[in-house]
Parts: structure tokens; sequence; C-alpha cells
């Protein structure tokens, strides 16, 4: 265990910076999002959630992909080499953590995403542990530890003090130089934490039911409509979803050439499934339930039993309507636990 | 493992043929000669026009065609309307193959073979066909029942009069349309309710191709004959993207069409919800 | 008034006035009500607090072609002129609608209180303007004034535009403040500390357009930015161009249409204050064609669809001297 | 792909001067879809027609880029060159490397550069155009011709004598206009009466015209074939089939305060008046402002007169509407108000009199009855001044005249100062001229007449000032030819004011969507070769409405106007204007906002079964009537899903120019 | 990206039909020269410009954006020119309000007779734009040719 004062923290990342790029949670025009972190920005790690998730450091947004030409009747192509620089993301929550597990399941399994391999590879993740969760956290009903998230890395904040942990060789790279601390504040915390967590009003979902086993029984389940009513079909769940990681492959002629690019796109969005002739899921009701199907059955079906929902809680808080998983899981889960 | 799926290769289309009045024949190959990648029967590939789209295909051609391979492409959107519009000798971008093909090589080894297909629902059982025909000895009895809107729309009339319907290939060819037309003396009906009348074995085994409410009903029919579902194979057709089973559009239940399809058992489909 | 208004509401139901209404049910906290279409056997879940800020107006288009009598729905006063310029457009027929207005004295923000520092919120006591929140961490006291939505500070009053019957009293909550205050701020910084301003903002936008599909006057079929054919169809802000591209043209788009009801601002996800592009057109507007609220009266002509012969020209942007 | 052709037009040396067409071909040609690429020397020559008529058909091209002239000037043409192949006349553009390039710039790097970019932006654009076919609308066989006087009468018989119906509006009690007023016309010096009158009988007896005198266009709506006016009749407060111009009401008339219009106010009229003897219709009418019952709701001795019984107190305007084919406009002019010219002291003296007052005082029928006498005093001017170009000219002072040449006043004050001459060979006459003008047939031989034969003193040079001395005006100008201050002690000044369109021309001009220019005269579709037609369709011009013109080009452009008329009228229906609205009933919200800015009311919304991938069902959805839409636009950028679109300028193929050209 | 070693404005030009576009042929037949740096696309009528044209000219790299139409009152078709003064009016003010320089975009009208008109306007508007210099706020940096 090592430790950094926090007015220290400065003068480490400085450090770092100098050698490769560090992403941090970032205080920009009042929100917190996740950031290239520079001398001057106003890092937040006290802040439980970006509003975006981590995930942009691996799978951006819109990333160009590759450039066509075209002259006469002839064309070439000319791939965009994937981003093959290091950096340090710093300041992860274990729910984020977590999530990088799950979008590895999909980059990572053969075929494997150049682009997300590439940015995987030259990633050290420094995890952050949650000292303060809000209601509507749920990550607990996943196997997640909010007091001991994983990585390359671990800080806890206790008071002025930033404490680390180094889990890899990556991350003892980051931290060896620090000053070396024990780890009685770190799990006095850690205590409480967990205290607070299991008395989250949703620390005891009921998953049960939530499988491959049960999934037309669930993708029949009458209230779907009930619980799609209010959808307006906007992407903010999947946007801010850690683990969302559906996208669009699109083409920008820019005049000179055509890029292609991809950029993330929502199953709630009514062309996501759009044809010349028609769509397979007509109205919100099927792309609201494909959503969370996805994430609590088909996704747990492929990856034994993994859920794609990491209790992040950021679907609860942003949902301009107060739709979300947690209703959800409510609605169709079996008897109470 | 692959890591260029993402990225297309240039194809040169060196023949356009004009197959009925909405769907037309390419022929690509890369653009030095020889075909642009290996496949099996069933198996797509994404075609694309940069600046206008990225779309899947089937291949029509067999594996056993050496030189190139072949899409028979319907006019229904912007990029199938920007192929049709294309010349001979013009470029694409092709990527592939995707997909499960059908099991040419196990499971349809051997057996006796009903192939099924209504309109451009036989560009995917194309493949297969000839696919067939050149192990010819590998597999039982063949029928093929196809039929279309009329006789213009029939695909490949040709060669199924040339060669599929040739007696040293030993293949049963029943074609049909729906409706009665001038110049047509062959057989008027639907396709399932053609199927009743033939009223084939229930021991074959079945590939199906067509439009959704021609498998609905050729389904009904052959459960009527006497078939089970595990004998049955279709291939489908969703919107993809990525072809790689990540962006996520062409999931069904616990299923991506684009990698663990399109070609589906019946019995497989049943497992999934009904969202296709 | 929550009871109040299930009573009535399950009499007129009784009387065969409609068999649904349009209102808001309780969610799994306190505060996260959720907009919802009920029959008279799920009406216990209704409810109306100090937390129903969604507009409900916007919902009641994919009702129309469904029904077949009519529909009761709850109106808030702000909600009413959104419902009459739906009516305007022919997107909602009044016929079809049972409005009961329903009274508004504010609703509260959570997201201010979480902005505060409040969080692992269970509950709220109201009493009068101080509330009492609960959470995991302890007690907190605010003002409730200071934590109302944004929009209710710039209350358009407690009048209700369109209502068959109202139940339930008003407040107006904006205390006097001018809704234009920040539009004219904006205007008084000179054009590079507007262009930083609006980057700051806009830059933060994820493009998952909720903006677009809460607005009430959104309500296109198919938006242009979705449709292949228009050539500005996009997904995502993949620059600072695409960014102010999507909320320029919407805003213009919705320009004599919008009502202010202050949805777009509301459900950002990043806290774009959108509402101030489309408040720059309503200044605009007053100040170069005459005041004009969107949705005062059904069957209004808007100013942007209007003209007179003496408009002024566009070169009164250049005079107005906010280039600097 | 679509195939694409490119033609580039040297214009001569007009294009190709300035702009290096090959290498503009050569460029265009390695544009994607473009399969063909060439220049020539004249492609609107017939020749260059079949270039591309060949090209056409050889290389089966889907359109054709024109890079030459403008396309106001050749589009039509390379349309029938297209069609002529095979080829849809909307699968054409053309790129203007003319105006737009070759006569602005003189470097030829950056005009070839800029011809490239906008054959470029018309390529882009070309891919984009789908062909269009033109609808048909009827065409009422009926004109309205705007404006009594010589234009509208020549014209109005021009087009009765092909035998379709005519209805001249005339807004004053008889037809007869401008020219009614003159004594004698030149160069001829025959009498404007002697020649107008059965012209006047003539309209007034044919069977094919209907005479709306007193009367005003209020409104018209409709399109070229389908014009509806509303024509207010004013009430006269005289039955016009009762009356038999008698005259005797008029002599009657205890009010003598009317001002004789006919006589440009030179003396006064009764309340109830015939305008001059040979006023068609002759039919009094009441001047209510003037007239003692009226006022007072006495008198009426009129009445009590009328042994027709034709006064009417009570009558009351009359709203006519009816249908027309094509509308004539031919609403002359009027003389500027002389009075801000303070320098000539037409406000100071009564013997200060503009042409057109001269031109009553020496007619018989005038105030005078036909001797020239001062209007002060009513003795015989000895010596006479005139003035030309007042108001006309005046480029240094546009606030008080006209920048343009009025045209008329050189030859009609020569006339004036011939015919003083030749009747009272002791009046000394003096010109003022800047430049005298006589460019037209025997105009020349006719002034040297006056100057050589009637011993007329041309002066060149301006008038500074005219003061009063005591009975004489002193005129002081100067002579530019002997350099030298010239005072002359006059009894008379005439003005020669410059002409400007009739006040009312304006209106006419909004309620027709006729564009003007700022002098409010007609534009005309093209100033060379469409001189007679307005931009807007179905509207025509005729006489000085247009501009300023003499008598017999007034006539000659009337007969022109009449022609264009009954060759529109001769067709039972109008092949449209295919670049109009559509709307996407697929992406229609049924929203209203497009109707509501439409200018033709060409936009209805119906309730419709409509059927698309993401939506079957019926819906309300907006209609555009293609006969009607003119194809402004204006609903296009009123839909926010672009429903709404324009064939011919659709919103993709805007894009695609805009993108090309910023490429 | 190379050296700007001459930087051309890139500028839109949108003109009526019946006016402008008039205007434009008379200022050329009249032979008053204007900077090639201006574009003139043709529309039916100063109505027919969509917003989306003006931000798409922006996008793809044009410095300034000029609409010309007939005179208020003038129109071809009436009331065109009305509509497209409001809109105009409106859109300029809020891409002014975002901090696009207002100089960059204007509306003139130019009746068919005023080519001297229409070339002066073109000379001034260009000259404005290449005192402003190049369009950096407002475009799509994957439309600038690298």
């Amino acid at each position: 265990m090592k430790k950094l004062s926090l007015n220290s923290l400065n003068q480490w990342l400085e450090g770092i910076a100098g050698e490769r790029r560090v992403i941090a949670p970032i205080e920009a025009a009042d929100q917190v999002n996740y950031g290239v972190w520079t001398p001057d920005s106003k890092i937040r790690l006290d802040a439980l959630r970006t509003v975006k998730s981590a995930k942009d450091a691996f799978f951006p947004q819109v990333e160009n992909m590759m450039n066509f030409r075209a002259e006469g009747k002839n064309l070439s192509v000319e791939m965009i080499d994937p981003k093959a620089e290091d950096f340090v993301i710093l300041g992860v929550k274990a729910c984020d953590a977590r999530s990088f597990d799950i979008l590895d399941r999909v980059f990572l399994s053969d075929p494997y995403d150049p682009f997300y391999a590439a940015r995987r590879e030259h990633a050290t993740v420094v995890t952050l542990a949650c000292g303060r969760p809000d209601e509507n956290c749920f990550c607990v009903n996943f196997g997640i530890d909010p007091a001991d998230p994983k990585g390359d890395a671990t800080m806890w904040i206790v008071d002025d003090t930033l404490y680390l942990r180094a889990n890899t060789e990556k991350g003892e790279a980051l931290v060896k130089d620090l000053e070396d601390a024990d780890d009685a504040a770190v799990k006095a915390q850690q205590a409480k934490t967990r205290e607070v967590a299991e008395k989250l009003p949703f620390a005891r979902l009921n998953l049960k039911g939530f499988d491959g086993d049960h999934l037309m029984e669930k993708f029949n389940d009458p209230h779907w409509a009930e619980l799609s009513r209010a959808c307006l079909g906007c992407g903010t769940c999947t946007f801010v979803c850690p683990t969302c990681q559906c996208y669009d492959i699109r083409d920008f002629d820019t005049g000179h050439g055509v890029q292609r690019y991809r950029c993330w796109d929502s199953c709630m969005y009514s062309d996501f499934t759009l044809m010349a002739h028609g769509t397979n899921r007509p109205t919100q009701v099927e792309r609201f339930r494909q959503r969370f199907m996805h994430k609590l059955i088909y996704f747990p079906s492929n990856n034994e039993g993994m859920y794609s929902c990491v209790g992040c809680g950021r679907c609860l808080a942003k949902c301009p309507q107060n739709l979300n998983i947690v209703k959800v899981i409510k609605a169709l889960g079996g008897d109470e636990a | 493992m692959r890591t260029d799926n993402l990225i297309p290769m240039i194809g040169v289309v060196t023949e356009i043929r004009q197959d009925t009045p909405d769907i037309k024949t390419f022929r690509v190959e890369k653009p030095e000669g020889g075909k642009c990648f290996e496949h099996m029967p069933g198996q797509c590939a994404m075609l694309s026009i940069p600046g206008v789209g990225e779309a899947m295909f089937s291949i029509t051609s067999s594996p056993t065609v050496k030189d190139y391979q072949e899409f028979s492409i319907k006019k229904c959107g912007c990029l199938t309307e920007w192929l049709h519009a294309m010349e001979p000798g013009q470029q694409i971008m092709i990527r592939g193959p995707f997909g499960k093909h059908f099991p040419v090589e196990d499971a349809l080894k051997g057996k006796d073979l009903l192939f099924i297909a209504g309109g451009v629902g036989l560009a995917p059982l194309h493949s297969v066909i000839n696919y067939v025909l050149d192990n010819r000895d590998d597999y039982g009895k063949v029928d093929i029942v196809y039929g279309s809107r009329s006789k213009d729309d029939l695909l490949d009339i040709d060669e199924i009069q040339s060669s599929w319907m040739d007696p040293a290939n030993r293949m049963d060819v029943h074609l049909t349309i729906d409706r009665p037309q001038e110049g047509w003396d062959g057989h008027v009906a639907f396709v399932p309710t053609y199927v009743e009348e033939l009223g084939f074995d229930p021991n074959k085994t079945v590939l199906v191709c067509g439009p959704p409410i021609m498998i609905k009903f050729v389904l009904q029919a052959l459960t009527k004959l006497g078939f089970q579902k595990e004998q049955v194979y279709t291939t489908m057709e969703l919107r993809m993207k990525c072809g790689l089973g990540k962006c996520g559009r062409c999931n069904i239940g616990d299923k991506y069409v684009c990698k663990d399809g399109p070609v589906f058992r019946f019995d497989e489909l049943d497992e999934l919800p009904s969202e296709y | 008034m929550q009871r109040e208004l299930i009573d009535r509401i399950r009499a007129l139901m009784d009387e065969g006035v409609a068999t649904r209404v349009l209102g808001w049910k309780k969610g799994e906290f306190f505060y996260d009500t959720e907009p919802a279409i009920l029959t008279a056997e799920q009406l216990d879940q209704l409810v109306y607090d100090s937390f129903c800020g969604p507009n409900l107006s916007k919902y009641l288009i994919q009702e129309m072609p469904k029904l077949e009598g009519k529909i009761i729905a709850l109106i808030k006063p702000c909600d009413s002129y959104s419902f009459n310029q739906l009516c305007t457009e022919h997107r909602v027929d009044r016929e079809k609608v049972y409005v009961i207005g329903v009274g508004c004295k504010g609703k509260i923000d959570v997201d201010k209180l979480r902005a505060r520092g409040i969080t692992g919120i269970t509950a709220i006591d109201e009493d009068g303007d101080t509330l009492t929140v609960h959470t995991l961490y302890g007690d907190e006291t605010v003002n409730r004034h200071e934590v109302l939505l944004n929009k209710c500070l710039t209350c358009k009053g407690k009048e209700h535009r369109v209502f068959d019957e109202q139940i339930g009293e008003s407040e107006d909550t904006s205390a006097g403040a001018d809704r234009f205050d920040m539009v004219k701020k904006l205007e008084a910084m000179t054009a590079q500390e507007r262009f930083e301003f609006w980057r700051g903002e806009l830059s933060k936008c994820i493009r998952c357009n909720a903006c677009r599909n809460v607005c009430p006057a959104c309500s296109c079929v198919k938006c242009v930015f979705d449709n292949p054919n228009t050539g500005v169809q996009n997904k995502a802000a993949a620059d600072d161009f695409e960014e102010n591209m999507f909320h320029i043209i919407r805003a213009f788009h919705v320009a004599g249409r919008c009502t202010d009801c202050g949805e777009c601002s509301r459900v950002c996800p990043q806290g774009i204050p959108l509402h101030l592009l489309n408040r720059k057109f309503i200044a605009d507007i007053d100040d170069l064609y005459g005041e004009y609220q969107a949705g005062e009266e059904i069957g209004q002509r808007h100013p942007v669809i209007n003209y007179t012969q003496e408009d002024c020209e566009p070169s009164v942007v250049r005079e107005r001297g906010n280039q600097a | 792909m679509q195939k694409i052709g490119v033609f580039v037009c040297w214009c001569g040396s007009n294009i190709a001067a300035t702009v290096d067409v090959k290498a503009v071909a050569n460029a265009l040609r390695s544009e994607p879809g473009v399969v063909f690429s060439t220049e020539y020397q004249y492609m609107c020559s017939e020749n260059g027609q079949n270039l591309i008529k060949d090209t056409i058909r050889d290389y089966k091209l889907d359109g054709i880029v024109i890079c030459s002239c403008s396309p106001r000037m050749h589009e039509a043409t390379f349309r029938k060159t297209a069609l002529a192949a095979g080829l849809n006349p909307y699968m054409v553009e053309i790129a203007n490397i003319r105006e737009q390039v070759s006569w602005i710039h003189k470097d030829m790097t950056e005009a070839t550069d800029k011809a490239i970019v906008l054959g470029r932006a018309a390529i882009a654009k070309v891919k984009k155009n789908a062909p269009l076919t033109a609808g048909t609308s009827p065409v009422t066989k009926r004109a309205l011709v705007i404006g009594g006087g010589i234009a509208g009468i020549q014209t109005a018989l021009d087009v009765a004598d092909a035998g379709y119906e005519v209805d001249i509006v005339e807004k004053s009690p008889t037809i007869g206009g401008r020219m009614a007023q003159l004594d004698k016309t030149f160069p001829t010096l025959d009498c404007a009466a002697c020649i107008l009158t059965p012209k006047m009988v003539e309209a007034n007896q044919h069977e094919n015209i209907n005479l709306l005198t007193y009367s005003e266009v209020e409104s018209v709506s409709g399109f070229v074939g389908s014009f509806k006016a509303k024509i207010r009749k004013k009430a006269r407060f005289v039955d016009e089939v009762k009356c038999t111009g008698c005259g005797v009401c008029t002599e009657k008339c205890p009010s003598r305060k009317g001002l004789n219009e006919f006589n440009m106010g030179l003396n006064t009229r009764g309340a109830v008046y015939i305008p001059f003897a040979q006023a068609v219709p002759n039919k009094a009418v009441i001047d209510a402002s003037n007239c003692i019952h009226f006022r007072t709701g006495k008198c009426g001795i009129c009445e009590k007169n009328c042994s027709a019984g034709a006064i009417k107190f009570d009558q009351q305007d009359e709203i006519i509407e009816r249908d027309y084919g094509a509308i004539v406009v031919a609403t002359g002019f009027k003389p500027i108000d002389a009075s801000a010219f303070d320098e000539y002291a037409y406000n100071q003296s009564k013997d200060v009199v503009t042409s057109l007052e001269f031109e009553r005082l020496m007619n018989a029928a005038g105030p005078t009855k036909g001797t020239l006498l001062r209007p002060s005093d009513g003795e015989h001017p000895h010596e006479i001044v005139f003035i030309q170009c007042v108001g006309s000219r005046c480029s240094r002072d546009a606030s008080k005249g006209k920048e343009y040449c009025s045209k008329i006043c050189c030859m009609y004050t020569a006339k004036h100062a011939m015919l003083v001459r030749e009747k009272y060979p002791d009046t000394k006459v003096h010109v003022f001229y800047i430049d005298v003008r006589t460019p037209g047939k025997n105009f020349d031989e006719f002034y040297r007449r006056a100057v050589e034969q009637y011993g007329v003193d041309y002066i060149k040079g301006m008038v500074g000032k005219v003061t009063v001395e005591g009975k004489k005006l002193r005129v002081q100008g100067s002579d530019l030819i002997s350099n030298e201050q010239v005072h002359i002690d006059a009894d008379m000044v005439v003005l020669a004011t410059a002409i400007e369109p009739d006040p009312t021309a304006r209106s006419i001009g909004t309620m027709l969507t006729a564009s003007m220019d700022t002098n409010d005269f007609f534009t005309e579709a093209h100033p060379k070769l469409r001189p007679v037609e307005s931009p807007t369709a179905g509207i025509f011009l005729s006489g000085v409405c247009q501009g300023p013109k003499d008598i017999p080009e007034t006539v000659s452009q009337a007969g022109a106007a009449a022609s264009k008329v009954i060759g529109l009228l001769s067709k039972n229906e109008l092949v449209g204007n295919p670049c109009v609205a559509h709307a996407n009933e697929l992406l229609c919200n049924g929203c209203s906002q497009c109707e509501r800015v439409c200018p033709y009311g060409a936009i209805t919304y119906v309730e419709k079964e409509v059927r698309g991938p993401e939506f079957r069902g019926t819906k309300r959805v907006a209609v555009v009537n293609e006969a009607v839409c003119q194809g402004c636009g204006a609903c296009t950028v009123t839909c926010p899903s672009t429903a709404m679109d324009l064939k011919g300028f659709s919103n993709n193929q805007i894009m695609a120019e805009v993108d090309a050209i910023c490429r | 990206m190379s050296v700007n070693t001459e930087w051309k404005p890139k500028i839109v030009a949108f003109c009526c039909n019946w006016c402008s576009y008039a205007g434009a042929d008379l200022a050329g037949s009249s032979r008053l020269s204007y900077p090639a740096d201006v574009k003139i696309i043709r529309i039916p009528c100063s109505c027919r410009l969509n917003p989306l044209f003006i931000l798409r000219a922006f996008q793809r790299g044009a410095d300034g954006v000029i609409l010309c139409g007939c005179h208020p009152g003038d129109c071809h078709y009436s009331t065109g020119n009305y509509y497209a003064r409001r809109r105009m009016t409106l859109l300029f003010s809020m891409l002014s309000y975002l901090g696009i320089d207002s100089r960059r975009t204007r509306v003139e009208w130019v009746s068919a007779a005023e080519g001297p008109k229409f070339a002066a306007t073109m000379n001034d508007f260009a000259k404005t734009i290449t005192e402003l210099g190049e369009n950096v706020k407002l475009g799509d940096l994957r439309c600038k040719e690298n």
C-alpha cells in the first residue's frame, strides 16, 4: 500500500502526464466526465459517477476506421492505425471497472476488435473505491465490491490522503515511487462502505430466472408494454451505460474522400434494425425489451451467467422519464427472494 | 485470429446480368483476378460502395467456382439502387465471408435433399444446389421446388433449364408461378401449395428460403407431410452492420444472425424470440 | 390533492368520460415518478406531487390514433401551452382529450440536491418552503425554491391556457425572475466569449436525442437527423460542427413553436442549457416581431411563418452590435 | 452510377478568351459519373446542338451539363435539345461560365478555376436531378386589359379581332387616356383626337370588348390561364344604360368647383360631367365630392332635368368577379409633379405651365378653345421659353426627378415650338435643351424643320432660374455654345416635365406579383427578347407602363402584347412548370405550417391512408395542387421534416451544389 | 496540412432566380467584376433558402454565405422574400449568439436591374470575408483538405 497527500495529486499526475495521457474524471461546464487531464483541469475524484462511463477510453463514441478514395472506377482504402499510445485512466469506480470485463467479452472474443484491443493493451487502469454510494447504486447485486475495485492499481481516498495499491506490474510501475503506507485507514473505510452498500435500497434485487433457461418466458412477459410506455426512444440510457456496446458503421463524404467511421448506436432507436422494407422491431416495446433482455438474459446466456449490467445507477439517474433496469428486474423478477 | 474483418478489400464487378426486372447478378473478383476469399454455401459477404453504404448479401455462386463470387441482388434500397446502376469494371468494397454455412459436409451428406425457394430466395440456395451438383455423388435424390410471382421473376432460368434440369444431373426441378400467365405452360400455384401437392417423402432434408410468409406456409405444408423441424434448414435476413456479432443489431435472443446464422435449423429458431 | 385527483378521475371514468388517464405513476423512490397511462384499475398507482416535472402533452400524439373515445390528461399550467401548440399543429385533437388542469406550485429537481452534495437521498419532508432531506448519510435542510426545476424558476404563471376542469391550487414560482436574464448576459458577451461558452456546453453533447425526443415541438414523424435521405442524417456528434448543427437546426425548427417548456434542459444528461437556444429565438421574436407566446391559444399563426412588410432587415443582427 | 455528359461552350471568344475551355472540359471529365466531356464554339448553334444530341444517344447519357451563358438565356434551348435526343429536359443543368465568369474575370487561371467549380456544382446537381413531367392546366379564353389608353385600346382591339373576349378596366369615366388630351402628334402633326376617337368608338362597339370604365381592379388570384379578378365598378350615380349623353345635366349643374381633369385642371367643370365631347362611353358621371346633393342632401337639379331618368344617387359600387386567361397591364403614365421644381417658378406663376397643360391650351377643345392665351391674364404671349428635361435625366438630384430620359419631350417640345410659330409668327420661341434626341423615323427632319423653317431658337444649356418680374417671367440660363449667360423676359414658360408610371401601377404590380423596377416601371421578362411579357406568366405589358414611349411605339407594343395574348388564349391547355413542390406523405407531420405560407393556396390537407416501412395507417397529410403551385419553395423551408420538397430545386440538389462549391 | 500561403475565401451566394440571379447576369453583361471567390447558386426564390444549406456550406468550409433576393415587395412570388427576411434574421442572430461573426452572413436585396449593385455587394462582401479570414468557428474539420 502506498499513499499520497491529495495536495500533491496534481504533482504526481504531472509526472505521469509527462509520458502519457492521463484520463480522469474532470469537471467542465458543470459536469464531470472522463477527459484528458492537464494541470488546468478540475479533477473530481470525489464525484461518485461521471455522466458518461469510462468505456469511452476504449470504445469512443465516434471513431474513424478507414478512409476511401475514388478515382474513376477505382477505389483505394486506407485503414486507420488503431491508436497505439500508452495512457492511464484514473479514478475508475468498481462498477465501471467491471464493465471493462464485459466489454472485453465482446470486443476481444474472436474475431477481436483491433481498435478496442489496441487501447486495452496500452491502458493502465487505476480504480478508485467508493466511499459514499448513492441510493440508486446496486453494483453489489452483480458481485461487485465497491470498496475494493480491480484494475492495475486501486485507490482509496480517506480524508486528505490517497491510498494506492498496485494489482499488476503496470500498476506497480505507476505507484512504485510513492510513499509506503499501512492499510488500516483503508480497511476502516472499506468496512463502512460495505456496510452502507448492504443497506442500499436495491442491495438485494431478485435476479432469479434471469438466465438463458427462461429466455422465452421473460421475452413473452406481459409487463413489457407497461414498462416501456413512457420510453421516449432516446439513447440516454444506452450512451451513459458502461456496458452498452452497440455501434453503427457509417460513411462520411468529406468532399475529398469517404471516411468510414463507427459510432455508438442504440437499440432504443427506431432505425436500429430498420431495413428498406421495414423493421423487425416496429414499436418501442420491442426496442425497450431488446435492451433489457440483452443485458439480463441474452448476454448472460452466452457468457456463463455474467450480466451485462454493473449496477452503476446511471440509467436510474439519467433517464428523462425515470425508466430503468431496476424497474424491469422488479417487474419481471420471480417471487421475492 | 483475424483482425481485418472490419476492413474491406477491393473487388471488381466484372460482369452484371439482369436476371429479372428487379434482380441483377453481380460477379465480383479481385482486381488482379481470382476470388476475393473462399466461402461455403449459405455464407454471406458485406458489399459496400463508399459514401453510400454497406450491406450483407448472400453469396449466390458455389464455392466450387474457382475464379469469382456472384451475388444476386434485388433492388430495394439506397445501396442496391446504386449497385443496380453500376457498370462492369467498377470497383466496390467487399468483406467476408460471414456466418454459418449449410452443413453440406456433414448433416446434408448422403441425404435426399429438397430445396424450396421463392423469388430472390433462390439466391442463397443457388450456391448449395451448385455445390451439390458439383459433388453430385455425395448426396441422394435432389428435388428443387422454385416459384415466383411470374415467369419473368424466375431467377437464373437459363441455368435452371440448361443445367439443373439436365437429366444427367439427376435432379427434379419443379417450377411454379403464382398466377397464370401467357407463355407459361408450367405449373401455377403458390409454392407451399405446390409443395403439398407434390407430396414429398418426409425423410428428405429440406433447405428453404423465400419471403417470411412463404416460409411460414411451407413449414405448415411440410409438417402436414410428416416432416420434422430438425430436418428443415433456412437462412435469415436482418439488418447487419459489423458482421462480427458485435455491433448488436442482428441480435435475436442469444444469437447473432451474422455470426450464428444466417443458416438456422427450424428447431433452433423455435428457441428464439420471433423477432425476425 | 393527489387523493382528490384520483377520486375525481375515478368519478369521471365511472361517468364514462374516458377509460384511461395520462398522468404520472409512482417509481421506485419517492422522486422518480414516471409518465403513465392508467386504467381505472390502476388508478391507485397515480401520483401527483412535487416530483411530477415531466410535460406529458407529447404522449398524447401517440395515443390519438388508438383512441376510441376520450382520454383524460393531467396538464400543469406550463404544459397547457404545449398542449395548445400540439392542437394547433393538428397533432392532438382537442375533442379527444378531457383536460384536467392540475395545480402546480413548482416541481423539485433532485439533481439540484445532488449537485449540492446531498446524496443517498431516501426521503424528503416538505414543510412550506423548507425541505428536510433524509439521506443514507444524515438529514439536510434546504429551501424549496432553491431546488426547484429550472423551468419552474421562469414559471409562465399559474393560469391553465386550456382545461375542462381544474383541480388544485397553483402558484407562480418565477418570483419575478426575468427569463431572458441569461440570454441577455450572453448577448452582452463578446463573440469569442459566447463561442467559448457554447463550445464548452455543446461539446458535452452525447447526441442521445433526449432533448429532441422529449420536446413537444419536435414531433416530426421522422426527424431530418434520422432520415438517411436528407443528407444531414447523423447518429453521433462526430465533431464540433455536428454538435452545433444539430442544436441550431433543432432550435430553428421549433422556433415560433417552442413554448419554452424547458423539458430539453431538464432531460439533458449533460446539463446543457439547451433552453437558452430556444429562448434566444423567443427573445428575438419578441423583440423584432412583437411579443409572442406559443401555445397561448389554439390556432395561432406563429411569427416564423408570418411577416409584415415593415419587418426589420437581417442586417439588424450586425447593427445591434453584438458581434464585437 | 449515372452517365453524365459535359459540354463546354466557347461562346465564340466571349468565354474562350478568358476561360481555358479545354482545361475546363478536361477537368470535368474526371468527375465521378462524367463519361463524356468536350468543348465547342457555339453550343447553342445547330451544330452545337447536334453534337449534344448525338452524344446523348451515343453515350446513353442520363444527364447533361452545359457550361455556357446564363440559364436565363439558353436553358430552354438546351432542354429542347435534350428532349429531341430522348433525354428528359429536366436532366439538363447549366453552369453559367459567361455572365458569372468570363465576362467578369480577367485572369485566365482564376476564371478557369471558377468555371471548373461551377461545372462541378452543375454536375453534382444534375446527378440528383430526376426526370420531371409537366402537368397541364386549362385556359380561360378571355383577357383582361388594365388601362383604357391607346395602349389598352389597341391591345384589346387586336385581341378582340382575333375572336377572344376582352375586358378593359379603366379607372376614369372614359377611355382614351393621355392621348385624348393631346392636340397634335409628332412628327406628322395630325390631330390626336382624329386618329384616336375612331379607335375608342371601335372598342366600344366591338362585340368582343367589354368596357369597364370608372372601375378598378381590386384583387387578382390564380395563375396563367386561370386568373380570377375582382373588379370594383365605382358608382357613377348615373344609369349608364339610360343616359343618352345629351349633356343637359352637365350644363344645369350649379356646382362649378370640380377641376377639369381632362384640361389638367386649367378650368373647372360641373359635379356631374362628361369628361370630354368624344368620351367613350359618352355617359355622365357625378363627382360626389363636389356634388351639392351629396354634400347637403339638397339640389338634385340634374335629376330633375334628366329626361331619361338616368340620375341614380343611390347607386352603389359593384364588384365584378371574372376569370381571365391573360392579363395585360396598360396603366400608362402621368407627368411628374412640377411643383418640386421651385427654380422654374411653377408654383409662383400661372404662366409657367407643363407641356401637357400647354397641350390643352393649344387644343380647340381646351380651356381657351384653342387660342394660345396666358393663363394668368388671358393675354397673348409674345415670347415663350421651353425648358427641356425637367425632371428627366436627373442623376445629380434623383430625389426631385428621374434618372431616366422620358424619351418623348424633345419631340413634343419641337412640336409645340413649331405649332406656336406657325399659328403666331410674331411669337418668339426659345428652347433650352441638354441634348436634342431625335432617333426616330422623320424625327430629326421634324426637329430641323422647327429650327430652320420655323426659326425656333434652340439654346443648348440649362435654365438656372425663372423669376416672376411683374407680368414677365425672367428666365436666366446659360448658353453652353456661346458660353455666356442668357436672360430672357418671357411671357410664358413651358416645362417639358418627365413622365412617370401611373401611381396605381405599384399596387397593380403587387396584386399581379409582376415585378417592377425601382421607378415603378414594369419589368419585362427579357429586355430584348421578351419585351412585352412580364416575368410572371400570363401578365403582359403594353405601353408606357413598361418604359417611356411615344405613340407609335406604344401602339406597336400594344399589338405585340396582343399577339402574345392571342398566342396564349389560342391554347386549350397550358403545360405547367414541373418544378413544383411535392409532399412526401410518409414524412408529413400534418402540421399545416406549409399551408399557411403558400402564397397561392396550393396546399391542402387530407386524411389519407399511407403505407411505408415504419408507418401504415391513416394520417393527415399535405397535398400540393401542382397547377397552382408556382415553385417558390416557401413551404419547403417551413417543413421541419423535409416532407415538402421542391422538384428541380430539391434539398439534395442544392446541398450537392453547396458541397461541390465548397469542396 | 500545407502552409496556407495564399488563402482565398470561399463564398457561397444564393441568388433568387427572378431578381438577383438576373442582376448577376446584368453585372456580367455589363462587365462589372467581382472576386472569383464568390460562387452563385441559383434558387427559385430567397424563401427557398433552407438554414440547412447555410450550415452545410459552413460545414464544408465556406467562409461566408450571402443571400440575394428581390427587394421586399417585389418578390416574384409576392411574399417569399418576406419569409426569407424573418428566417434569415433569426438564423443570423442565432449564429451570432453562438459566437459566429455576424459579418459572415448577409442578406441583400438586388433587383434584376441592379447589376452594379450586385457587383458592388459581392465586392464588399468578399472584402469583408477576406478581412475576417478563414472561418474556424463553424466548420467540419473532417472536410478540410489535407
